[in-house]
Order: structure tokens, then sequence, then C-alpha cells
């Protein structure tokens, strides 16, 4: 059994403990760095930024806890901007879980010097609708009204009780809508029929899996930015912090993440190229073998 | 004239520097008379109502052209946004129906019913609303509900609060609905109407809040709530500005009147229909002359060669076949093709006897495999050994059921796994798993972001159609087969239309791409 | 009787979806949102015989003290309380601060989380040990792997550190690999897949492929 | 707090058991694994239960109902159907009557044979096939991918890939390449240099060499799924073409589900580490 052979039958067991320690490492080790920032990314900035203070903003949170990770640091990040630019906050969320991460992403907001909780009054800054069930048909539904999905809130209020909300018949209030998504039902069907139906100007926020999908969409201006996955997360959290940062910390999970996620990618790549190489280095053994 | 001009040129130049400087509007600067007297915002133009096509009434589309004053230097204008008012012909009044955000030419009213006939009007408001502060004594403090009755006219009881009546009229509303106390309730106004510390009293605050920013604007074809809870809050600051005056919005003529109407045929997707049609055909012919007896050719798909070979070897080492119908329910094509497929493999561990187990993560799906299972046993001639937990169903979820396939496999070490459906990111634990334990694996799935998975992890990947094609290919039936030819067929003729559409575009002979739009 | 029905309500049913695409007329339009919530009403129901099985298995491995039976026992108590917690909530058995909740988070959460976290590793050793570049294809699905992975991260600012801000190599790579050569692939795939689901969905509405009916 | 406490270390004890798997298969992992199980299966037993029964069938037909009875015909009353048919399935428990429960599969599996049809053809082919028609000679404004310092590069890859593929289809006849002989070693040099005048010329000229390429590879691909055809000659060609273009999909797929999964397992240890041990702030 020479090395190489021995490289390749190596207990799979090893590698699940490498990589743990190479994604765990780098928790411990916090770095700052300046991303460079995507078009894509610069775009959502551009879009939070030309809206004016008091401006209606509908949030929809579409993931779940599992797909955390990659959609919280975002989160926080965009609810930390708006809540810092005085933007009301509209929530809803098309999946169970996803107003519970708006709820979250709240608090981690309100930990900010610089937000000061008492300054936000729920029903007046800020609107949690909380879930509602039925996929795309509540976005078709909410065309016409978003009284007639979401007639209580997420904590009961009766939806003509909440004052921010009753300004607001439909999207034609609202200045601007963020989607977080994870699957379905996501960013794709709030492009389909919020945007090319009623015209609704929309940002997203996608797990890796989900952004290849919604790119399209971007480069046809149907989206008009768009942060994918950690990497999205980190430099949504870099552009924040470059243009707006003052003594909101916006680098948070996201930027922190980064150096782990690029260290994971790195072991990856590092597994393809020695088994790679264990490969070749046997295979040609062999065919020597054989010719002799 | 150019010395009159020359005076304001140069105030309005002071005026807008300190804008610029500070990348936003000023807040604090007073009340711009000047701009009010030169400036007339134009109305949209063309405005047009049609009936929504291709629906079942309920819908008007609402087109116009941008007025004028909305696109500045090609930038953002002058007009905030676009209301749009509808009445019922023979009614006086508009309703409020809409607004549109500046820059847009389009809106939807889907709250008409197919019965009346609806005129409509469109007026584009200026960018920021500028209004002319009213008497100190109706800036009001309100600290008992019976005086803020008594000194408004337009502000009525409801049992849900106070409502403005403002319809038709002009007046817009300020005030901060957060504030429990008086003093606080100043503040906000101070913050919200006021950039200026320095300024006091009354006529400063009315003065101030004239110039400020609204803090909900309504349009005037609009009812309002203010709070439900003014009783029990008696220190409520409101106050209300009155609007300059109709020279500001700008109304385009009304139209009308119009009326919904339903269609039987949506013309859009007639396009759909035609491809649609063309394609049944040719499957249905195909399988029709397979019937007649014509020998259809069909190519080696390089899965399915294996299934007899891996169900052989699980019978030669007297062990178990897993079956994985992937992890959506039935309501998904992909189910059914797996599930189809599990027929073909049944039949064969029917007639080599070997032992199949299929866990299962929706009950309808076990409902059908059941049946399949069943059926294949009784036409290989075993019904005695079908056995009806040999499909047996874990849990609904994705990772539950991932966890559970995870240990029967570690546990009961099956020689052959077979995974045909929907999969999603399940997909890679179950394959390693398998992989670890030294199954032969066989994969078919159409969902494109799992195949890199199958493919690495599995000895036998079908990719995309290929699963559709393999239970066609696994039973040799000629219907299958004719309905795999016509497929062919249909892939032919969008091939040649891709071809001949990208020709046709390149020279611009005419849109070939919106024949497929949909 | 038993086999001509059910095919006849395949028929109906499957021609009134696609109808209902092409006819937005009364009483078409109603069409998809009814069966869509007929479905799921269908799919409920039947959920009481996937859980019955679930639950009359473990019973028996207890009964029957089979290996592993304490662990059937641990599926039938944990399947009962959730399923009690959530019967006995009523119907906002998922608002924040019920019981049903607290086990959402505390105990389902994480358990669905880890599994779905797991990949993490599989992806590692499935690389490891699958990703060979036997021949020219599997070498470009590496090299595209490859190229999209480095793409994606801090290769560009430490490798590449050195080149102009706006030179950044690997990303102007994986983007064309997602944006062109990607697209071009996974339209291929769709299209193929389009035209499999018309062929499976024609033949299954027309009653040629009936196979899921069973037996008589 | 203390409920709260509680369920950070139920969580972190589930969390180990599951990844404990990792190791080998043991007590604790099936402990674990069963909790998921029986847990999961309650979960969907019960949401189903509120979201579908209640809330679809109950809150549509007892209102219905109620209004039959004030001698009004209301439209839900439609969803009676629904609950037979839903009966019919549970009858699947007495099996001399099993066979009823066909009804209602056929009526979930008509249904889904219609709107896959329709929503397949419309979005997987009909659409793609809409934007996949280009016009090759173009004046784009900017080209989506590419960055401002990353032309050439985005040039030179354009290039390659086209003239590559081209070739292939020309004069490729198998569907394997074997090692370069020395006809192939000349293409390759023809490539090269066609690369190389290619993305020189392509930066003034307005091609839409994106468009082309996609052309390509959905043509290809598409061609790699013919079944009634053996792959040999032009088609052959094409088809291992075909084969690239998958391969490469499945290449960049892979690479991105790969970022995905790695953040979700740097979210599960972050829970370990900082919610639970707290010895990462």
């Amino acid at each position: 059994m020479n090395f190489w052979k021995a490289l390749l039958a190596i207990d799979r067991r090893w590698i699940f403990l490498f990589v743990f320690l190479a994604l765990a490492v780098p928790m411990f080790l916090n770095v700052d760095f300046d991303l460079s920032i995507s078009r894509e990314v610069q775009g959502l900035y551009d879009a939070l930024d030309k809206l004016q203070p008091n401006s209606k903003i509908l949030m929809s949170f579409d993931y779940d806890p599992p797909s955390a990770p990659e959609l919280q640091p975002m989160a926080d990040a965009i609810m930390k901007y708006c809540l810092k630019k005085k933007l009301r906050i509209i929530i809803m969320g098309l999946w169970p879980q996803g107003p519970i991460q708006a709820n979250m992403a709240l608090n981690r907001a309100f930990l900010e010097e610089d937000i000061n909780r008492d300054d936000y009054v729920y029903g007046v800054h800020y609107v949690n609708l909380g879930y509602q069930a039925g996929n795309e048909f509540v976005i078709q539904r909410m065309g016409s009204a978003f009284y007639e999905m979401f007639k209580r809130d997420y904590t009961g209020n009766r939806y003509e009780e909440l004052p921010l909300m009753r300004g607001i018949k439909n999207f034609n209030d609202i200045d601007f809508s963020i989607n977080f998504s994870a699957g379905y039902p996501g960013t794709v069907e709030w492009v389909q029929i919020a945007v090319d139906r009623f015209h609704v100007r929309l940002g997203a926020g996608n797990t890796a899996v989900q952004a290849p999908q919604v790119y399209p969409y971007y480069n046809s201006g149907q989206v008009v930015g768009l942060a994918g996955g950690m990497r999205g997360a980190a430099e949504l959290e870099g552009v924040f912090a470059r243009f707006d940062g003052g003594t909101v910390d916006y680098k948070d999970k996201g930027t922190k993440y980064m150096l782990s996620q690029t260290i994971a990618h790195a072991v990856v790549m590092f597994f393809i190229v020695v088994g790679n190489i264990a490969y070749f280095v046997i295979g040609r053994k062999d065919k020597l073998k054989a010719s002799k | 004239m150019l010395r009159k001009i020359f005076p304001i040129i140069i105030l309005l130049c002071i005026l807008i520097t300190p804008a610029f400087l500070s990348g936003q509007v000023s807040q604090s600067s007073g009340i711009n008379t000047e701009f009010l007297e030169r400036f007339e915002l134009k109305p949209p133009t063309d405005f047009e109502v049609k009936d929504t096509p291709n629906d079942n009434g309920g819908s008007l589309t609402l087109q116009w052209r941008l007025s004028p004053d909305d696109n500045l230097w090609g930038k953002r204008g002058l007009v905030e946004k676009y209301v749009i008012g509808r009445r019922i012909v023979g009614e006086e009044e508009f309703q409020f129906v809409a607004t549109a955000t500046s820059q847009s030419r389009l809106a939807f009213d889907n709250a008409v019913n197919n019965k009346d006939r609806y005129e409509y009007q469109i007026a584009a408001y200026p960018f920021k609303y500028i209004f002319r502060p009213i008497q100190w004594n109706s800036l009001m403090a309100v600290n008992q509900m019976e005086r803020f009755k008594a000194l408004s006219p337009w502000a009525t009881m409801s049992p849900h609060g106070v409502v403005l009546s403002m319809l038709g009229q002009n007046y817009s509303y300020y005030g901060s609905l957060d504030g429990f106390e008086s003093e606080l309730a100043q503040k906000s106004v101070w913050e919200n109407f006021s950039a200026d510390d320095g300024m006091q009293g009354p006529e400063a605050i009315a003065t101030s809040f004239a110039a400020s920013q609204l803090v909900s604007s309504f349009s005037p074809y609009f009812g309002f709530f203010v709070q439900s809870s003014l009783t029990s809050n008696p220190y409520q600051l409101l106050t209300i500005g009155q609007y300059l005056g109709d020279g500001l919005m700008a109304r385009s003529d009304v139209v009308g009147p119009i009326k919904t109407g339903k269609s039987w045929l949506h013309m859009r997707r007639v396009n759909v229909l035609v491809i649609a049609a063309v394609l049944s055909f040719f499957i249905l012919h195909f399988i029709r002359q397979a019937r007649i007896g014509k020998e259809l050719f069909i190519r080696k798909i390089a899965g399915l060669d294996a299934v007899e070979e891996a169900v052989g070897r699980a019978t030669e080492m007297g062990k178990q076949i897993f079956f994985i119908p992937g992890t959506q329910d039935m309501q998904n094509i992909q189910t059914i093709a797996g599930v189809t497929i599990l027929g073909r493999v049944a039949r064969l561990t029917a007639e080599m006897d070997t032992k199949l187990e299929v866990p299962v993560s929706r009950s309808l799906v076990m409902v059908t495999a059941r049946e399949i299972v069943q059926e294949a046993y009784m036409n290989a001639g075993r019904p005695e050994a079908f056995n009806e937990d040999m499909v047996h169903y874990l849990t609904d979820d994705q990772f539950g059921y991932a966890a559970a396939i995870d240990g029967k496999m570690v546990r009961q070490r099956p020689v052959t796994i077979f995974y045909m459906g929907a999969f999603y990111a399940e997909s890679l634990i179950l394959a390693e798993t398998g992989n670890s334990i030294g199954a032969i694996q066989i994969a078919g799935t159409a969902m494109p972001a799992q195949l890199p998975f199958f493919v690495a992890a599995c000895d036998y990947t079908l990719i995309g159609e290929e699963l559709f094609a393999a239970s066609a290919y696994l039973s040799k039936e000629p219907k299958l087969l004719g309905s795999l030819k016509g497929q062919d067929i249909g892939k032919a003729l969008l091939l040649i239309a891709l071809a001949v559409g990208v020709v046709v575009q390149t020279f611009g002979w005419f849109d070939f791409a919106s024949l497929f739009k949909v | 009787m038993r086999r001509e029905i059910p095919l006849i309500i395949t028929a109906t049913v499957g021609i009134a979806y696609i109808i209902q695409y092409f006819i937005p007329h009364t009483p078409f339009d109603k069409v998809e949102a009814l069966f869509s919530d007929w479905l799921s009403i269908i799919a409920a129901c039947a959920i009481w015989l996937g859980a019955l099985n679930l639950l009359k298995l473990s019973f028996i491995n207890v009964s029957k003290r089979k290996k592993d039976w304490f662990f059937s026992l641990v599926i039938i108590m944990s399947w009962l309380t959730m399923a009690m917690v959530g019967i006995s909530e009523g119907p906002g058995f998922q608002e924040p601060g019920t019981k049903f909740d607290w086990l959402y988070n505390n105990v389902y959460t994480p358990l669905s989380a880890t599994m779905f976290a797991m990949l993490a590793f599989y992806v590692a050793s499935a690389s490891y040990r699958a990703f060979r570049a036997r021949n020219f294809q599997a070498t470009l699905l590496l090299v595209a792997a490859f190229l999209v992975l480095s793409g994606r991260v801090l290769f560009d600012e430490i490798v590449f550190g050195f080149l102009p801000a706006d030179w950044k190599i690997l990303s102007t790579i994986s983007d064309f690999i997602m944006q062109v050569l990607n697209t071009a692939g996974q339209r291929a795939i769709l299209i193929g897949i389009a035209l499999g689901t018309v062929s499976t969905s024609l033949r299954i509405i027309l009653g040629i492929e009936r196979s899921y009916l069973g037996s008589d | 707090m203390g409920s709260d406490l509680i369920g950070v270390w139920i969580a972190a004890f589930l969390t180990l058991g599951i990844m404990s798997f990792l190791y080998k298969d043991n007590p604790w992992y099936k402990f674990s694994e069963a909790i998921f199980v029986g847990l999961s299966a309650g979960y969907w037993f019960a949401s189903l239960f509120w979201q579908s029964l209640h809330a679809k069938f109950w809150a549509n037909w007892s209102p219905a109902v109620q209004s039959l009875f004030q001698g009004q015909f209301d439209y839900n009353l439609l969803y009676t159907g629904a609950g037979i048919l839903g009966l019919m399935m549970l009858l699947r428990l007495i099996p001399p009557i099993g066979w009823i429960s066909r009804w209602p599969l056929s009526v979930v599996v008509g249904g889904t044979a219609g709107l896959y049809l329709i929503n397949y053809l419309v979005s997987n082919a009909v659409r793609q096939i809409g934007s996949t028609i280009q016009p090759v000679v173009t004046f784009p404004e900017s080209i989506g991918w590419i960055n401002s310092g990353g032309v050439i590069i985005g040039n030179v890859l354009v290039f390659a890939v086209l003239i590559v593929s081209l070739g292939f289809i020309l004069f490729g006849r198998n569907t394997t390449i074997d090692l370069p002989t020395p006809t192939k070693l000349f293409f390759f040099l023809i490539a090269l240099v066609a690369c190389a005048l290619g993305t020189f010329y392509s930066l003034s000229m307005p091609l839409n060499l994106t468009g082309l390429i996609i052309f390509m590879g959905v043509f290809c691909g598409l061609i790699y799924f013919f079944f009634s055809k053996e792959h040999t000659g032009f088609f052959g060609g094409a088809a291992t073409v075909g084969t690239w273009f998958l391969m490469v999909t499945f290449g960049a797929s892979f690479g991105y589900t790969v970022m995905s999964r790695m953040s979700l397992l740097i979210g599960r240890i972050d829970f370990l580490l900082v919610e639970w041990l707290k010895v990462v702030n």
C-alpha cells in the first residue's frame, strides 16, 4: 500500500473532522476586510439609498431557520439600515417561520446604540403582519388589497387599528419591497406577480442555491438589486458600512462567516485536487504495471 | 424684464445650494413662494382606460403618458406620484382608486365590477406638498375629545374613532400618533416638522410645518381614520394644513365611460394552445403507429441497462433493495414517473424473488406505490409474495425522512438502492450514505440542482428527461416508445423554431421571440 | 367499474385543468383555486393513512420486542406529543409562545437544521471521493465547479489582490459560467423535462398510462 | 428564561446527536432520529389538520351548509365533494372496499397531470425558447456579466467556447474524445488564433456573443436528449457538445450548492459555539 493509495482509502470520518475544524477555527478569529462590492448588491444599496425617510418598505421573509445562516445576516443589515434611515417597515411572511425571523432581525437592530427602541413605535414605524398561507395567491390578492390577506397582524391587532397600515391599500402605496427567499414561494413568485403585474420595485436576498435562478431577473431589471448567499450578505454588510458607516455596526455575521466560507471552499477544492492527484498517480502506476 | 427675474434666480440659487450640499432637500428653508407662483404642474396626457383583456372581468387597464414635469433632464422630475380617481357614471365625486409612482405609465384597477360603467380621472401630484399654514386656532392640541369635535367641522365621531371627512376637499393631515403626553407629542411635531430648534411659539411651528415634510399624505379623494383611541389618549396633537389649491394638482380630462367584459379565450395564450396541440398530435400519432406495430428505435439509456443487473446482484447476495420515489407528493409529475419505474422494478424483484422495501415520505405516494407494487407482483404471478408493509410511510418531513433512511441504510445494508423522483437537498445525504455502505445506486431526477450530486455519488444517473423516458425504455411497451418518438419530434420542431428564430431575429424581419411570449 | 370510473375522473379533472388556462371566463376561472384546495384536502385525509401506518409498524416493533424496539417507542411518543399538542392548541397552533412553537423551535428546528447542515460534510467527502477527472466531460464538470467555487469567496481579494480593483478575474469567470454556460445547460435540461412532462401528463390524462391505478 | 435555557440544551443535545452519525450509527443518533421521525410526522399531521382540513375544508364548507339551511345556495358547497373524496381515501383502512380510494387518487393524479402539462410547457419550454431567441448582432449597452475591467477575459472565454464547440460539431464524429492527434492539435491552434482575433475584433463589433453561446448550448443540449436516433455523425458531435454544456451546468450548480451547504454548517457551528457554549461572542 503506497502513500497515494492510502490517501484515497482514507476513512471519510477524517474528512468530516477536517471540515469541522476548518469551519470552526475561523469563528474564533475576528477579521475585517474590504470586499469588492458587486453590481447587484450595489444596486440594492442604491435603491434603498434613494428612498426618502418615511417611505414605506415592504419586507417579505420567506425562509425558515435552516436557511437562516445565509439570509439572517442580510435581513439584519437591511433592517438596521432601514430603521436608522427612518423608513417605515411592513413585515410579512409567505413561510410560516418568516415573521419570527423578522422579529429576530428587529431585535438585533435595536441592540445598536444609534437605533433606540423608544423612538420606534409599533404600528407607526414598523408593523409585522405575520404569515399568511396560500403561496403566490397571497401576493396576487395583496395586489387588490393588503387588508384582504392580513385582517390582523402578527400580534392580533386589527389592520385598521395600525396607523401605518391605514394609508396602505395595495402595492401602489409601497415605495420599495424586499424579499428574503430560500425557495418556493419566494423571489421568483414575487417577480412574476408583484413586479410583472403590479409594478412593485423589488430587491431580493437569496440563498446561494436560489440566486442563479434570480440572476436572469436582475439582468432584465425586474429585480433592482440582489444579494446571493453568504457572499451577498458580506457584501451587503460591507456596502452599508462603507457608505453609511457611522456608529452602527453593520459588519456582523455575514462578514464574520465569510472567512469560514472561504476556508470551506478552499477545503473542498483542496479535497478535489488531492483526490485527483492520487487518482492520476495511481492510474499511471497501474498503467505502467500493465505495460510491463 | 431681466432685472425682475435676475434676483429671483439668485434667490433660488441660494435656496437650492444648501440642498445640493447636504445631499437632500433641506427641510428648514421657508416656504418657497417664488416657486409656487411660477410653477404650474402639467397633467399627464393621453389618459386611456381599457378593459383588461383576457380575464373574467373585474379589471380595467389605465394608461397614460407621463406629465412633462415628471421627467426633468432625464432625472426624477417634480411629480411625486399619480393619483387615480374613479366614479360610476352619473356620480359627482371621484373616489380614490390608486396611486402610481412617478415614471409609471400603467396601472390596473382590479376592484371594479362587471355591471357598472365607470369614468376615470388622473392627476399628477408634485413631489412635495406645499402647504399654506392655517390659522393658529386650528393648529390644535386636543386634550379633550369634545373640543376637537367642536373645533373641526370636518371631523366627525365614529365608533372607531375620529373620521376626518375629506372627500372632495383639499385638506391634508399632519400629526404624531405615537405620543401619549402633550410634551411628547409636541416633541414629535418638532422633530417631524421643524428642523430649526430655535423656533419658538405657535407661529413658528405653523410656519415651519408649512414647509416641512408630510408624515402621512393622502389624496383629496380620501376618507381617513385618525386614531381609534383618541378618547383614551386625550393629549393627541393634531395639526391640519390646508392644501394650497388645485393649481398644483394637475388633473387630466375625464375618460370613459367604460365597462369591463369577460373573454372566452385568453388571446395571449393561443400560442401555447397551438404548441400543446401540435405536440399532443405527434405524441398520439406515434403511439398509434407503435400500436399498429411499427418498429421504433430507442437509443441506449446508460442507467437503465444496469437495473436488471443491480436487482440480480441483490438476489445473489440475498439482500434487500431500497426504492426511494423522491420526497415530493403525488402532486409532482416526477413522483408519478418515479412510481411508474417502481412498477417495473417491482416486477423484476417479484420474478427474481428479491426483497423490496419502499419507504416513502408522503401518504398518497404510499397508497399509489402499494397499488403499483401489488399489481407488479400479480402480473409476475407471485401475489403471495406481496406484503403491504413493503411500502411504508415514515414522515412528510424532508430531513426527518432523510434521517430515517440514513439509519435504515446503515442498519439493513441494502445492496441496491434506486432513487427515482423529485429530490431536493436530501439527495446527497441519501446518496452519500448509500455510497458509504457500498450499495449499487441508480438515480433519476429532473431536479437540475440535484443532478450533480447524483452524478457524483451514484453509479448511474438518469438526467432530466431520461427519467420520463425510463418507464418506456424499461417496459418496451409500444405505446410508451411511441410517446418517446413523439417527444423527439416535438424537440425537433422546437429546435427548428429556435434556429429559424435566431436568424429572423438577427435580420430583424420580425419579432420572432414574441411568438413565445406568454 | 373499478378502473373505468377512475380513468374518467382523471381525464375530466386533467382536461378541466388544461382548459382553465385558456379560458378565463366563469366557471373555469374558479377551477384552479377550487382544485388546489381539493388536492390539499385529500392529502390531509391521506396523512391519516400514513400516520397510522407509521404507528402500526412501530407498535409491532414494540409489542414484539424487536431489535431497537425502544426507538420505535420513542417514535410513537414523540409523534403523539407533537400531534396532540398541535391539535389541542387550536387553529393558532403555530403562534409564538405556544407549546407547539416551543417544540418547533427547540426540538424540530435544530434537528432539521443539523440534518441540512450535514450536507456540508457529505459535500466534502463526495468531492474528495467522487469528483475525478476520469474523462473530458468529468473534467469539465470539475473545472466549472472549481471556478465557481473560487469566484464566490475571497480568492479574488487574496490571490489576485495585486491586480487593479476592477479586474476581478475569478468573479468574472464564474459570472460568465453562471450566466452564459449555466443558463444554456439549464435551459436544455428544462426544455427536455417539459417535453417529458407533457407526454407523461398526456398519457395519464388519456388513460394510456394507468399503472398508478394498480390492479383490480 | 428557564425554558429558553432548557431549550438551548435540548437543541444542543439533538444537534450533536444527529452529528454523531458522522462517526457511526449509535444509540444517540438512533434516539435523535426516532424523535425526529416521530416529531416531524406529528408536526405535519397537526399542520395539515389545521391548515388543510380546518382552514380549507371546514372554514369553507360549514358556512356554506349553514347558509343552505337558510335557503341560500353557496358556491362553497362544492367543497362537499372534497370532503367525500377525503373520506373515500380513508376507506383504504377497510380492505374490502379499499379500491374506492382510487377515485380521490385519480382526482389528484389527473389534476396534477393537467396542471403540470400546462405549467411545464409554458415556463420550461415556451418561455425558455422565447428567451433563447435573440438576435446575433446587437448593440448591447453592456453585456450583463462583464465587469468593466474584465471585458478582455470575458471575450477570450466567449470565443474559446464558441469556436471549440462549433469545431467539434463540424468535425467531431464520435462521442468520445481520444488523445490529441496532429489534426486535432492543428485545429486547436487555429482555434487559439481565432480566439485571439475574435477577442480583438469583438471589442469593437456589435456581436451578441452570449446570446449565440446560449443558443448553441440549448441546441446541442437538446440534441443530447434525443432518444429515437443514434448519436453518430453530426448528431453525435452536437450531442457531445451538449453533454459539455450539461457538465458545466452541473459543475456550476455543484459550486453554488457547496457554497450554500457550507453556510448552513457554519450556522450550526455558530449555534454550538455562540448560543450554547458561549465560547465565541
